[in-house]
């Protein structure tokens, strides 16, 4: 892309109104930053339902920026098609890639559940009970990617433990933290003594339940030690904004096109128990030294290809 | 048992509240809709002052006084100046949850939740020295919340403003007729409904959680309406459509644990009272048949 | 409410009064009156108008922005008319959700499972909506159960079992979504001209409504339906079969509900996406617009079209004046409550010179 | 002379192009029981609601005990010591009787509502009165005859100077009407000034003192009752005197000077009723093995005290309820399920069956009539307009809803539309309930005009001298049974009235249908 254009510009669609999404948050913050390095202009568009994405993606192809990001599953039917016709334009899909990839279509994706089998390795590590739990906000293949290698990353070290996941569901899955909360306690009730959250606008209930109960949690995408001082283990970090801002960055200096997949071994996920900055985290992981170094050695392990995390999408 | 009796109660008392301020309109011949905006409101609100004074009960103060004044919103048209009260609760819930997203980024400065260490929650009855059963772990808004029902069947029964409100629900011109002022306790009506739902925003976000977060009412306020058509002017039977409700829906999370898909525990509540619903006519039907 | 009296106007002033009510039409009101509050917004958190209006006009109307509007005028318009058909016979169906969604679902599982063109996933859809319905119908006669209570109760059981077999039986393997797979080329609806999201939905629709309409206005049965509306002893007592009609308005605004949930499955993205159906909140935008049009029928269509504009228009603003999506759902609320108080002047003023 | 009660001064109200009340103006005494009559539509009820203050007058004033008033709303009428019975009853059908009666201004104790002063004050006034109520019934249970005298009640309790009675009698069996004359007459005497609207003759004649005629809006004749006939109210009120009485004249077309014959002779019966069994809703037989027909060319009377089973023969021959056994026959064949086709019916319930209030006027009148697919809105317009025409049926345009209308024309549209339909049977109830005497004779007329015309008639009717009029044959109904059957000339007031109420003549007379004191 000739730097000469007068003013670059960055779109980024989202599939669902962004409100509680900390995933979407982190894409918006991410596509932000990127925009700012390369003196971009940035708008945000935010769709409701799979129409609405088809005209917030025609709209933004007659707006003709640098950049066009889609982020999400939602995307894979319209970057299947609208990428050939709009050869000039760039698009950049967060965390899937449609298929037949367009050259002019850059995609990122994701190993999170990778993060998660680690974050199972600490909970199976310092569960007393051996039951576990997690509280996803709706039951769709996606959020698998959280739960089921969470329970698998427990039971490589503690082959007794035992998991339950719940969904938050109803009106507003995506932000009810009552509910979350209501749920937290049912199986902090029935013997969990570590609930992970992956709720979204529900994770701070379900941080709430496991504090009143005496029991620990676990975050998703973001540090969330801090909102629940001793109570948060560890989280399961997704590093949307710094691989996408990274992704646009190289749109922009010209190098397009290519599917980039983040796991442990690029960094772009991970737990914050491999952080530098473990120590001022407010992570409770911080002091069991011993499950820090487990957790490395899993890291190793898996970026070394001796361990192999099942990936539920796959299936 | 204690413990899934608690997860009711916890989970009902907002519910609860709501449904009283819809059926106290209701008994007075206004149709409230605006309830499920209305709560949002009150929990907004609540955290609002909860965070400005470092006080939860400023926060429970702050919420029904704005809450109140959010249903003249209601109150004017639908009262006053006569517009369908549903398509005005149409509007207002749509208010309610663009102006707690938009005042949120702009006095929080973030968006999506807000909480934080320093917001001040409702304590429970426990911290308060009042260790029941049950009770223990709840706010004091939970028994408030029971309380305020038995109150409302009280007054709507034995009391001279009750019988009229009733008597203006049944037959407004007939009202008129004896000289009562039906705009005036339909607005009372309304603006009740809305200090209620103010407490139930309250005791959501500083009772049952110390948050507040976009949308959060998820659909309470819905469930209240359905509670309120189910009970007519009955506020028990208000209460037991509630309660039903929440333990059905507490139910299903323990089912959920057991492999009951998402699906089926969300579709549970609607359908247990469903089906409550027609055993109970069936039954009816059957007695007075034989 | 002190009714005045309608004099013949004099000849000079026939004039001045016709203008004056053109400028005093309750529509003009309410368009002023809404312009008004919603600069007054703009301005109060600094957005500026003189950007924000072209955008919400190009938004909704240009720019090939209309493609999509209509898009969602036509769900819309049919979950109007949806509400409205059992409402003339004085039954709410507050279940447009549930209809919508099993309506759709049927369409995708016919359209995987039983080939062929578009046809039988429109009837099966059509039939699974009037089917949800109609159930709603001896629940009333049979047990009592007013049909707005059990259509509400129906609605959400019907959206998670659509949910769960977009989730497990139906569903596509090998991606992060709860929904089906592709449908057929065979099923999916024909575009008008070059728009892939303007299908034959439009002029099906369209023509619906309108053939409701006239049966609404100028036959017997929706004479029949208005009676059983008005006052359901008189209808009995007129030798209308009132259970009966009762139970097929309901199963037709059903089987409207479903159709339109089946439309959306089989125009693009050619799927049942989980929670797509419901997302966009068409329901509710019906019966307002429905509750708007205030008993009239034929004032629907432009209650829908107003309120579609204003959700077309309100993206538009998002996009190209940066307006955040919170302040376009204030300012929908907002014009809903005006709209809907200036509707009852108007209905009112009406009531008056009769 | 002492300072006037209730002074009206030049009321004139309009409802869109119709002057209701034209500079009216009307002077009521201390303890006067003063009438006001008029043909439906003259403004009766509109100058009774200015009164009370339900619609305010766009011209004139009303001064009460001397002083000029401001009646802005019921609430202030009710101030000033006014009470009304509305000719559409307000009363709330889900709260009780007593509940009823105070609302408003109900006794309290320690906060809360008082209810035995409450029923205790219902059980006193209902006693001193003679007004027998159960203070604990639901309202929306009782029988009409009884919710009026809670409407009474209601007035009394609130220590009203001047009762405003719109049609009181309208609703009211012989026996509860003249319960209620004693009962004004009564406060008359303590000082209550009573204002009654009505179109009974006899009852302004022997309960008036005064009484105040009303023509299309404009008052056109003021009398002292001892001073008058009915035939000059008659004339004042409609311009022109009743041709005879008993008013069962020759329709309009049919051979003048027919005489009712009637006789078994005269047809085939195109309506029979054969061991009929019903039960009501909660199960109780209603109606216990009736037997009857009824010829082409025969009206047959109904007579009974209400409550008696007619309502629900009435339903199972118009096929609006199913019978529980037995058979009915029309025209010798049994009739089928659902309504039926073959009948024309005039029911008593104006506002519940007769008619949807909401809807036009055309669209009332169309009601059983419609058949076929299409329906051409121009047609029913063009239709209606021809109906009230023939019917003569007063109202602004027939786009107007029906609720709008008067009374009385609301009833004739009823007729208009029953009496127009080419059926072999035709039932009817209350024919001419709140209609005035002009129409009466009209609605006569009609009636004798149907069995002119070979229909067989089956009359139900709570004013027995209105069945007498027109029958040719009465039965009697008691408890579900038929217990009498008398040609007309044999229909004694004394023998009908001791069959109603399943007595012998000699211990018949008295009044009934009362509940528990
Ligand atoms: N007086 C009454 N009060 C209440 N319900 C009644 C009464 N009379 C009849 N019903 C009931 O009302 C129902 C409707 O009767 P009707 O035959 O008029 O309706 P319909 O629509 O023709 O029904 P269908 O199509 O099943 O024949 C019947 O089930 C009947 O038992
Ligand atoms: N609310 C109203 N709106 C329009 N017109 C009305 C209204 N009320 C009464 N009218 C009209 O005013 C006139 C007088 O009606 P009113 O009810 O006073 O008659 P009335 O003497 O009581 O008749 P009836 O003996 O039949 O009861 C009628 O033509 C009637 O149609
Ligand atoms: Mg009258
Ligand atoms: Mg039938």
């Amino acid at each position: 892309q000739p730097a000469a254009s007068p003013g670059k510009s960055v779109i980024l669609i989202t599939p669902n109104p962004v409100g509680t999404n900390s995933f979407l948050q982190l894409s918006v913050k991410g596509a932000e930053a990127a925009a700012k390095e390369i003196g971009a202009s940035f708008k945000l568009y935010e769709s409701k339902d799979p129409t609405s994405i088809a005209q917030n993606l025609d709209a933004a192809v007659r707006a003709k920026p640098t950049v066009i990001v889609g982020v999400s599953f939602s995307f894979d039917d319209l970057f299947a098609t609208v990428p050939k016709q709009q050869p000039q334009q760039q698009f950049l899909q967060v965390d899937s890639c449609a298929k037949d990839q367009a050259a002019n279509l850059t995609c990122v994706s994701f190993k999170e559940h990778e993060a998660a089998y680690l974050a199972g390795v600490e909970a199976g590590l310092l569960s007393k009970s051996g039951k576990l739990g997690v509280v996803a906000a709706i039951d769709s293949p996606f959020v698998h990617r959280w739960i089921d290698p969470f329970f698998a990353g427990a039971k490589s070290v503690n082959p007794e433990a035992i998991g339950t996941p719940l969904y938050v569901g109803g009106n507003n899955p995506f932000s009810d933290p009552a509910r979350a909360k209501s749920q937290a306690q049912t199986l902090t009730g029935q013997g969990a003594d570590i609930v992970a959250a992956a709720a979204s606008g529900g994770n701070q209930g379900v941080f709430e339940a496991a504090a009143a109960a005496g029991a620990k949690a676990f975050g998703v995408d973001v540090n969330q030690c801090a909102q629940s001082a001793g109570t948060v283990i560890d989280n399961v970090l997704k590093h949307v904004d710094v691989a996408e801002s990274a992704a646009l960055k190289d749109i922009a200096a010209g190098k397009a096109g290519g599917v980039k997949v983040y796991g442990l071994k690029e960094g772009g996920v991970g737990v914050n128990a491999l952080a530098d900055d473990l120590a001022s985290s407010g992570c409770t992981v911080a002091a069991s030294p011993e499950v820090v170094a487990k957790v490395k050695q899993v890291r190793d392990d898996i970026v070394a290809g001796r361990v192999t995390v099942a990936d539920p999408l796959a299936g | 048992m204690n413990a899934f009796l608690a997860a009711v109660l916890t989970a009902t008392a907002p519910v609860v509240l709501a449904a009283l301020g819809g059926l106290l309109c209701s008994v007075s011949g206004v149709f409230n809709m605006a309830l499920e905006g209305q709560l949002l409101w009150g929990a907004f609100t609540a955290v609002l002052f909860s965070h400005l004074t470092g006080s939860a009960w400023l926060g429970v103060a702050g919420a029904v006084l704005c809450t109140t004044v959010y249903a003249l919103l209601l109150s004017v048209p639908a009262v006053s100046l006569r517009a369908d009260p549903v398509v005005v609760a149409v509007g207002t819930n749509l208010l309610a949850l663009g102006l707690t997203a938009f005042l949120m980024r702009q006095i929080f400065g973030s968006g999506g939740t807000f909480s934080s260490p320093e917001l001040a929650g409702l304590p429970t009855l426990a911290a308060l020295g009042l260790d029941v059963p049950v009770l223990g772990p709840q706010s004091p808004l939970v028994p408030i919340a029971f309380l305020l029902v038995a109150a409302a069947a009280w007054w709507l029964g034995r009391t001279r403003s009750g019988l009229r409100l009733r008597g203006i629900g049944q037959h407004a011109e007939a009202a008129e007729a004896i000289g009562l002022r039906v705009p005036a306790y339909r607005h009372a009506a309304v603006l009740g409904a809305g200090a209620l739902c103010g407490l139930g925003g309250a005791q959501l976000a500083l009772g049952n959680v110390t948050l507040f977060s976009e949308g959060m009412s998820a659909g309470r306020g819905w469930v209240a309406v359905v509670a309120v058509m189910l009970a007519g002017a009955r506020p028990w039977l208000g209460l037991g459509a509630c309660l039903l409700f929440g333990a059905a829906e507490a139910l299903g999370f323990r089912l959920q644990g057991l492999g009951l898909p998402q699906q089926a525990a969300d579709a549970a509540p609607y359908v247990i009272t469903l089906l409550a619903l027609v055993v109970v006519a069936a039954a009816r039907r059957k007695e007075t048949t034989v | 409410m002190t009714p005045r009296t309608e004099t013949a106007p004099e000849p000079g002033a026939a004039l001045e009064s016709r203008w004056r009510r053109v400028v005093w039409s309750p529509s003009v009101v309410a368009v002023a009156g809404a312009l008004l509050l919603t600069t007054l917004v703009m301005l109060a958190v600094g957005v500026d108008p003189f950007l924000a209006y072209p955008a919400l006009v190009r938004g909704a109307l240009m720019d090939g922005n209309l493609e999509y509007t209509l898009a969602a005028y036509v769900p819309t318009l049919g979950m109007a008319v949806a509400f409205a058909i059992p409402l003339r016979a004085g039954e709410f169906n507050l279940g447009g959700d549930g209809q919508l969604a099993l309506g759709g679902i049927a369409a995708a599982a016919l359209a995987l499972h039983a080939g062929g063109s578009f046809v039988l996933p429109l009837i099966g859809a059509a039939l699974a909506g009037a089917l949800l319905a109609g159930v709603s119908a001896p629940l009333h006669t049979r047990l009592g159960i007013p049909a707005i209570v059990s259509t509400l109760l129906l609605s959400a059981p019907a959206v998670s079992l659509a949910s769960y077999l977009a989730r497990f039986p139906l569903a596509e393997r090998g991606t992060g979504l709860a929904q089906t797979p592709l449908l057929p080329d065979a099923a999916h609806l024909p575009a008008l001209g070059s728009s892939t999201y303007v299908t034959i939905a439009l002029p099906l629709v369209a023509v619906l409504t309108v053939l409701w309409l006239l049966a609404d206005a100028r036959t017997v049965p929706g004479y029949e339906i208005r009676a059983l509306g008005a006052n359901r002893e008189f209808a009995r007592y007129g030798g209308v079969r009132v259970n009966r009609l009762a139970a097929v308005t309901l199963a037709a605004g059903g089987a409207f509900a479903g159709l339109v949930g089946g439309l959306i499955v089989l125009g693009a993205p050619y799927r049942f996406v989980d929670g797509a159906l419901t997302a966009p909140g068409y329901t509710f935008t019906a019966i307002a617009a429905v509750l708007l049009a205030a008993g009239r029928p034929p004032a629907i269509p432009a209650a829908v079209a107003l309120l579609t504009i204003l959700q077309a228009g309100g993206q538009g603003m998002e996009r190209e004046a940066g307006v955040p999506s919170q302040l376009t759902q204030i300012v929908q609320g907002l014009i809903i409550v005006f709209v809907a108080v200036t509707t009852v002047t108007r209905t009112l003023r009406a009531r008056r010179r009769a | 002379m002492s300072t006037p009660a209730v002074e009206l001064v030049g009321i004139t109200k309009r409802f869109g192009g119709v002057l209701a009340n034209d500079d009216v103006s009307l002077t009521v005494e201390r303890g006067e029981i003063h009438a006001v009559v008029g043909e439906n539509g003259a403004g009766k009820s509109t100058l009774m609601s200015v009164l009370y203050g339900l619609h305010r007058p766009d011209a004139g004033h009303v001064l009460r005990a001397g002083t000029r008033v401001r009646l802005r709303s019921p609430a202030d009428a009710v101030a000033h010591g006014l009470g009304m019975v509305h000719q559409r009853f307000r009363l709330f059908p889900g709260l009780s009787v007593a509940e009823n009666v105070v609302i408003g201004a109900e006794p309290v104790r320690r906060g809360a509502l008082d209810r035995s002063a409450a029923r205790h004050a219902v059980v006193s006034l209902a006693q001193r009165y003679g007004l027998a109520v159960d203070p604990d019934a639901r309202v929306g249970d009782l029988p009409v005859g009884t919710r009026q005298r809670v409407e009474i009640l209601k007035a009394l309790y609130r220590r009203a100077e001047v009762l405003i009675l719109d049609e009181p009698t309208a609703v009211l069996t012989p026996g509860e009407a003249e319960g209620l004359f004693r009962m004004v007459r009564e406060l008359a005497g303590e000082g209550v000034s009573v204002l009654l609207v009505t179109h009974k003759l006899d009852e302004v004649l022997a309960a008036g003192d005064r009484v105040t005629v009303l023509r299309g809006g404009r008052v056109t004749g003021r009398f002292a009752t001892a001073d008058t006939s009915a035939d000059e109210l008659v004339r004042t009120m409609i311009g022109r005197s009743l041709r005879t009485a008993p008013p069962s004249l020759s329709p309009p077309g049919a051979t003048p000077g027919h005489a009712p014959v009637g006789g078994p002779a005269a047809g085939p019966y195109l309506l029979e009723v054969r061991d009929l069994h019903v039960r009501d809703r909660d199960g109780v037989p209603a109606v216990a093995g009736v037997s009857f027909g009824v010829r082409g060319g025969e009206i047959v009377g109904i007579a009974g005290v209400a409550g008696s089973g007619q309502r629900e023969l009435v339903d199972v021959v118009t096929g609006l309820r199913r019978a529980g056994s037995g058979t009915v026959l029309l025209d010798g064949e049994p009739a089928g399920g659902g309504r039926e086709p073959r009948v024309a019916y005039v029911p008593g319930d104006r506002a519940g069956r007769a008619t949807a209030p909401g809807m036009s006027l055309a669209d009332n009148l169309l009601m059983g009539d419609q058949r076929g697919f299409a329906l051409s809105p121009g047609a029913v317009r063009r239709r209606a307009a021809e109906l009230v025409e023939r019917f003569s049926i007063r109202a602004a345009s027939v786009r107007t809803p029906i609720a709008h209308l008067s009374g009385g024309n609301a009833q004739k549209a009823v007729l208009a539309r029953e009496l127009s339909r080419d059926t072999p049977v035709l039932v009817v109830e209350e024919p001419t309930q709140g209609v005035d005497v002009g129409a009466q004779e009209q609605i006569h007329a009609l009636l004798s005009g149907a069995r002119a015309a070979g229909r067989a008639v089956l009359l139900q009717s709570s004013e027995l001298s209105e069945l007498r009029a027109l029958s040719d044959r009465l039965l009697v109904m008691f408890e579900g049974r038929l217990v009498a059957e008398l040609p007309v000339a044999e229909a004694t007031d004394e023998r009908v009235g001791a069959a109603m109420t399943g007595k012998d003549a000699a211990r018949a007379a008295e009044p009934s249908g009362e509940a528990l004191g």
